[in-house]
C-alpha cells in the first residue's frame, strides 16, 4: 500500500468512525457516559482534515496526523488512547514508502503497547485494548496485508465480544461492576470499526 | 425515553458558546486563548506560582468558573464530559505560567489523567515545571485500598478553595503542593442521583432510571453508583451517604469539619437545605463541629437531579485557606 | 403527568425542615425566631435602619438565603409560594429593628402587599416605622402604564444587593428609600419557562407545557407569560426576551447597566452561558456596557426549567452598592 | 344560633374547606399556582384548633378567632383575605349572644366590604369577592337565619359560576388575560364551600 493508498484507507477509516457516532454513544451510555461516539466523531472529523492537507504523504505521515489531530481534537479518555494508537504506531513506518503486512503489524504491535501503557491498563479489563491486543497478535501471521489486516479485523470483532464477559476495572464503566456485564466496550467496538474498514480496503 | 429540552443553538456548538458567554460574564477577569478551551486570569502577578484546573465540560461552573481571586489562576476545558486535549492543556499551562511553575489540580479520570500526563510531559520537554494532585473523593466508586480508583466530584470545590488560597500566599511551590495534598486527602465525598442529565450532542440522558427509583452512589458522569433502589426519604438518603462518608474518615469527637452540599443540577435549594438538616443531625451526634456550610450547584451534571454531600477533616491551616475570601465568576465567599 | 421525585420527608414539613436546614448552614450568622419563617441576621449594629425582605417559599435560596453582610437584615418566609402572614413578618420585624425604622422590601403580589400591610399597620400601633417598597421588575406582566400590576421577580436579587449596601452604609431612612426606590425603579425583568416546578405538598407541576414548548414571559410561580411557543434556538428565545426589556428601559448608547441572568431552577449554567452570549451580542450592537454580570440561581421556582434575564440600568450612586462585598449563605460577591 | 351552635357551624366548615383541599388546589393550578387548597387547609386547620379551645364562646369569639388564626397561618393571598372576612366580620357580632338573620347579613356586608378594601379589588375581577359580594346582598332578604345563609349559598354558588365568564385582572390569574377565560376563581369556590356549609347546618 502506497502513501495514498494509506491516505484513501485512513479517510475511509475516519468516515466509518463517523458513521458509527450514534451505535458508538449508544454503546457508551450503557456502561460510561454516552459520549464516546461524539468524542471519536470529534477525533476522526479532525483527523481527515489533517489528512486531506497531505500531499503525496508517506504512511508515516498519514497515521501521524491521525493520530496527532485525534489527540488534539478528540479529547477524553478515547482522544488520549486513540491518539496515541495512531502516533506511537506510526512510529515503526518511519523511513518506509509503503504499508506492508510486516509493517502492519508492527504498526499494531507498538500501538497496542504504547495505549496499555499510556492507559495503565492490560487485556481482561474491558476496555479497546481487548480488541486492539489480539488484533495485534492475529496480524502477526499474515502472508499478506490484506490477509494480516483480515486477521486483525476478525480478531478484534472477537475481542469486542469478549468484553461482553468481562468486569469492567478501569475507566468510567468501573464502578458497574457486575452491572457492566453482558455489555461490550464502546472503545473495543472503535478498534474493530477501524480495523474493518481497513480490510474493506486492502 | 423523553428527550430532554435545552435551550441551544446548534448542539455542536454549545460548549464553544458556553465559553463565549463564560469569558464575557467574567467581565474582563478571565481571557482564553482564542478558540480553545484554555482559560486564564488576567491579573496574575509575576512569579506566582499558578494553580491550573480543568477537566470536561458540562460541570459548570466547574472548571471555567473556578478562576479567580484566591482560587484558579486557569483552567484547561474540555469538550461534555470529556477531558481536555493535551494541545488545551498546554495552552492554559504556557498562558498561566509566571516562571516558577504549575500544579495541575483535577479529578482522578482515566481520561483526565492520560491528556494531563501527556500535557507535563510535553510541557517538561519545554522546561515548565508541573506538579500532579488528583482529586479522589468519591467513597461509592472504590474502597479505600484502591484510593487510586476513586473518582473525582464536587470534594474538588473545597481543594480548589484551599489550593487557591495557598497558591495565592505561599512562594514555594513544595509547600502548596504539600497542603493541597493534604486538602485531598482529607476530603471524601458521596453522590446520589434522583434523574438523568443529558448530553447536548445527543439529545439523550446518560442513564436511565425508574420513576420511583434512585441511584446512591452516582458518579458526576451518570457512572453507576453502588445502590439502585426504590426512592426513599430525605433523611435515609442522607442516612446511606453519611454512613459510608464518615466510615471512610478518621474523625473524632471534637473534630472540625467544612462541609458541601453539591446540586448535581436540578435538585431545588429546598431539597438540599432538609439534607443539611439531617447532615446536621447525624454530625451532632458524633460530636462533629462543622465550621462551614456551603451548599449549591457547583460541580453539576448537567441537569441531572441528585446531589452530593462532602466533608473535609480541618486543621488550622486548612481552615486558614477555607476561610480566605475567594471571588469568581462560579463561586465567591467572604 | 409524571409525578416528580423530591427528596423530602413529610410534604407538609418540607419548609418547617428546610427552615431548619437554613439556619444551621448558615452557621451561626443568621438566627430564627424559634417555629417561624422569621429569620434574622445575628449581628445588626445599633441605630442601623433595618432592611427586611420576604416573601413566599420555594425560591430558594431567595428570600431566607439573602439575609447577611451588606445584604439583608432579616426576611420573613412563607409557605412554598405563599406570602408570610402578618405574624411572621411582624416577628422577623422586631428582631431587626434597632429603634430606627425599618425598610420593607418584597415582590409585588396580592398575598404580599397584603400581609406586608397589615403587619405594617400592626408595627405603626407599636411604634415601628416602616416603609414599604415593592419591586415590579417583569415587563411580561403588565405594560408600563399600570407598574404596579407587575409582579416582581429575579431583578429583586439585585435590588436587594443596591438595598443591603444603601441600609449598612447610610443612617437617613429617606436617603436609603430614595436609592432602593431609583434601583427598584431601573430594573427590568423578563423569564421563560421550558418545564414546570411542582410543589412539595401536592407532588403537582404549577403547570402544564408540551415535550416541546416553551413559555415566554411566565412569572416565578408558573404564572401565565405572553406567549406559549414551540422550542426555539437559545438565540431565538434571547431576542424575545430582550426586545421588551430593552423596549422598556430608556437606555442611550454609552449607557451601562448590571446583568443577572437567574435560574429558574433546573437549566444548566452551560444554557444560561449561550444565553449570555446573545445578551452581550444584543447590548453591544446597541451600544450598552455590562458593568457585572450575574449568573446562578438565586431566585427558583422549585425545578422550573428556565431563566429569566434582567438589566438595572446604573449610575454612580447604584453601581457603588452593586460593587460592594456582600456575603450571605446564598449569594455573595466581592 | 348560640355561640356553641357557631363553634360547631365553624367547626364544620373548617372540615369542609380540610376535605376539599385537592379541588381547590387544583382549581389554582388551573390560573394560579396550585396552592389555594394547601393555603387554605393550613388557615383552617389553625382555626379548628383555635375554636376548639374557645369555652362555650359568643358567635363574635368563634368567628375572631377563625379570622386570627387563618391570618396567621394560611398566609398567601388567601390567609390574608380569609383572615380579613372573618375577623372584620366578628367585629358586628360583638356583644350578641346569638347569631340571627340579620346578623349574618351585617356580617358578610361587613367582610365584603373589609376584603374588598383589603385587596383593592371590586367584583367582576374573578377574586372570591364575586361569590362574597352577592352572597351579601342576597343574605340581606332572609326571614331567618337558615334562609339567609341558603340564599347566601346560592348567590355564591351562582358567583363562582358567574367567574369563570371573568377575565382576572388582580392576583396571579391576571397575567393569564384570555386564558383566564373558562376557569373559575378557586377563592370564590373557596367562599362556596364555607356558606354552603353554614347552611347545610343552620
Ligand atoms: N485507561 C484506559 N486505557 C485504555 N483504554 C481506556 C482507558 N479508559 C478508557 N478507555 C477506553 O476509552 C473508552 C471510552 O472512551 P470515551 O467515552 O471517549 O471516554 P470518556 O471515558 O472520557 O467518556 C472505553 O470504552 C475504553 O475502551
Ligand atoms: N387582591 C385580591 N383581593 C381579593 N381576593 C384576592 C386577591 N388576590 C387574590 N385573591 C383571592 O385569593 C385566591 C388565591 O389564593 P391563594 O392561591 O391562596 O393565594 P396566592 O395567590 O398567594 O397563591 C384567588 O383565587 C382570589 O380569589
Ligand atoms: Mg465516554
Ligand atoms: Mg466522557
Ligand atoms: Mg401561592
Ligand atoms: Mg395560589
Amino acid at each position: 500500500m502506497t502513501g495514498d493508498d494509506v491516505k484513501a484507507m485512513m479517510l475511509a477509516v475516519a468516515q466509518a468512525i463517523i458513521d458509527n457516532v450514534d451505535v458508538l454513544s449508544e454503546a457508551d451510555r450503557a456502561t460510561g457516559d454516552g459520549d464516546h461516539g461524539v468524542g471519536m466523531r470529534r477525533g476522526f472529523e479532525a483527523a481527515q482534515d489533517a489528512i486531506m492537507a497531505l500531499q503525496s504523504p508517506t504512511p508515516e505521515q498519514v497515521m501521524k496526523a491521525a493520530g496527532t489531530a485525534i489527540m488534539a481534537k478528540g479529547g477524553g479518555a478515547s482522544g488520549a488512547i486513540f491518539g496515541t494508537l495512531f502516533r506511537a504506531g506510526s512510529k515503526v513506518l518511519e523511513g518506509k514508502d509503503r504499508l506492508d503486512a510486516a509493517g502492519f503489524a508492527q504498526f499494531l504491535a507498538v500501538a497496542s503497547e504504547a495505549v496499555q501503557k499510556r492507559g495503565g491498563v492490560i487485556t481482561g479489563q474491558k476496555t479497546m485494548v481487548d480488541a486492539l491486543a489480539p488484533a495485534a497478535v492475529a496480524s502477526a501471521d499474515g502472508s499478506s496485508l490484506a490477509e494480516s489486516m483480515s486477521r486483525a479485523a476478525q480478531a478484534a470483532e472477537a475481542g469486542v465480544e469478549a468484553t461482553r464477559h468481562m468486569l469492567a476495572t478501569t475507566g468510567k464503566a468501573r464502578s458497574l461492576g457486575e452491572r457492566s456485564l453482558g455489555h461490550i466496550d464502546p472503545g473495543a467496538l472503535s478498534v474493530s470499526i477501524i480495523l474493518r474498514t481497513m480490510r474493506d480496503r486492502a | 425515553m423523553k428527550t430532554p429540552k435545552k435551550i441551544l443553538n446548534e448542539p455542536r456548538q454549545a460548549t464553544a458558546e458556553m465559553m463565549e458567554g463564560l469569558i464575557l460574564a467574567n467581565d474582563g477577569r478571565v481571557g482564553r486563548v482564542e478558540g480553545t478551551g484554555a482559560l486564564f486570569r488576567t491579573a496574575i502577578p509575576d512569579g506566582k506560582v499558578a494553580l491550573l484546573i480543568g477537566g470536561g465540560s458540562g460541570h459548570e461552573p466547574i472548571f471555567g468558573g473556578f478562576v479567580g481571586h484566591n482560587l484558579a489562576d486557569g483552567a484547561a476545558c474540555g469538550e461534555v464530559f470529556a477531558a481536555p486535549g493535551p494541545d488545551t492543556i498546554c495552552e492554559a499551562a504556557r498562558a498561566v505560567h509566571r516562571g516558577k511553575g504549575i500544579i495541575f489540580l483535577y479529578c482522578n479520570y482515566a481520561g483526565d489523567n492520560m491528556n494531563f500526563d501527556i500535557a507535563a510531559e510535553l510541557l517538561g520537554d519545554e522546561g515548565i515545571e508541573t506538579r500532579t494532585i488528583r482529586v479522589r473523593d468519591d467513597v461509592a466508586a472504590a474502597p479505600p485500598e484502591r484510593m487510586d480508583d476513586r473518582r473525582g466530584i464536587a470534594g474538588a470545590v473545597l481543594v480548589v478553595k484551599v489550593a487557591g488560597g495557598a497558591a495565592t500566599e505561599l512562594k514555594d511551590i513544595a509547600e502548596i503542593e504539600r497542603i493541597i495534598r493534604k486538602a485531598e486527602a482529607n476530603v471524601r465525598s458521596m453522590g446520589v442521583a434522583v434523574s438523568a442529565g443529558s448530553l447536548p450532542e445527543t439529545g439523550k440522558p446518560t442513564f436511565e432510571l425508574g420513576d420511583d427509583e434512585i441511584e446512591v452512589g452516582m458518579g458526576a458522569h451518570g457512572e453507576a453508583g453502588v445502590k439502585r433502589q426504590k426512592m426513599v426519604s430525605a433523611d435515609d438518603i442522607t442516612n446511606q451517604m453519611m454512613e459510608p462518608i464518615l466510615g471512610d474518615m478518621a474523625l473524632a469527637k471534637g473534630d472540625e469539619v467544612v462541609l458541601l452540599i453539591n446540586n448535581l443540577g436540578a435538585s431545588t435549594m429546598m431539597e438540599l437545605l432538609i439534607v443539611n438538616r439531617r447532615v446536621r443531625q447525624i454530625l451532632t451526634r458524633d460530636g462533629i463541629a462543622v465550621h462551614r456550610t456551603f451548599i449549591g450547584p457547583w460541580f453539576t451534571s448537567q441537569e441531572m437531579a441528585g446531589f452530593s454531600i462532602s466533608l473535609m477533616k480541618l486543621d488550622a491551616e486548612l481552615k486558614r485557606y477555607i476561610d480566605l475570601p475567594s471571588s469568581s465568576f462560579g463561586f465567591s465567599s467572604l
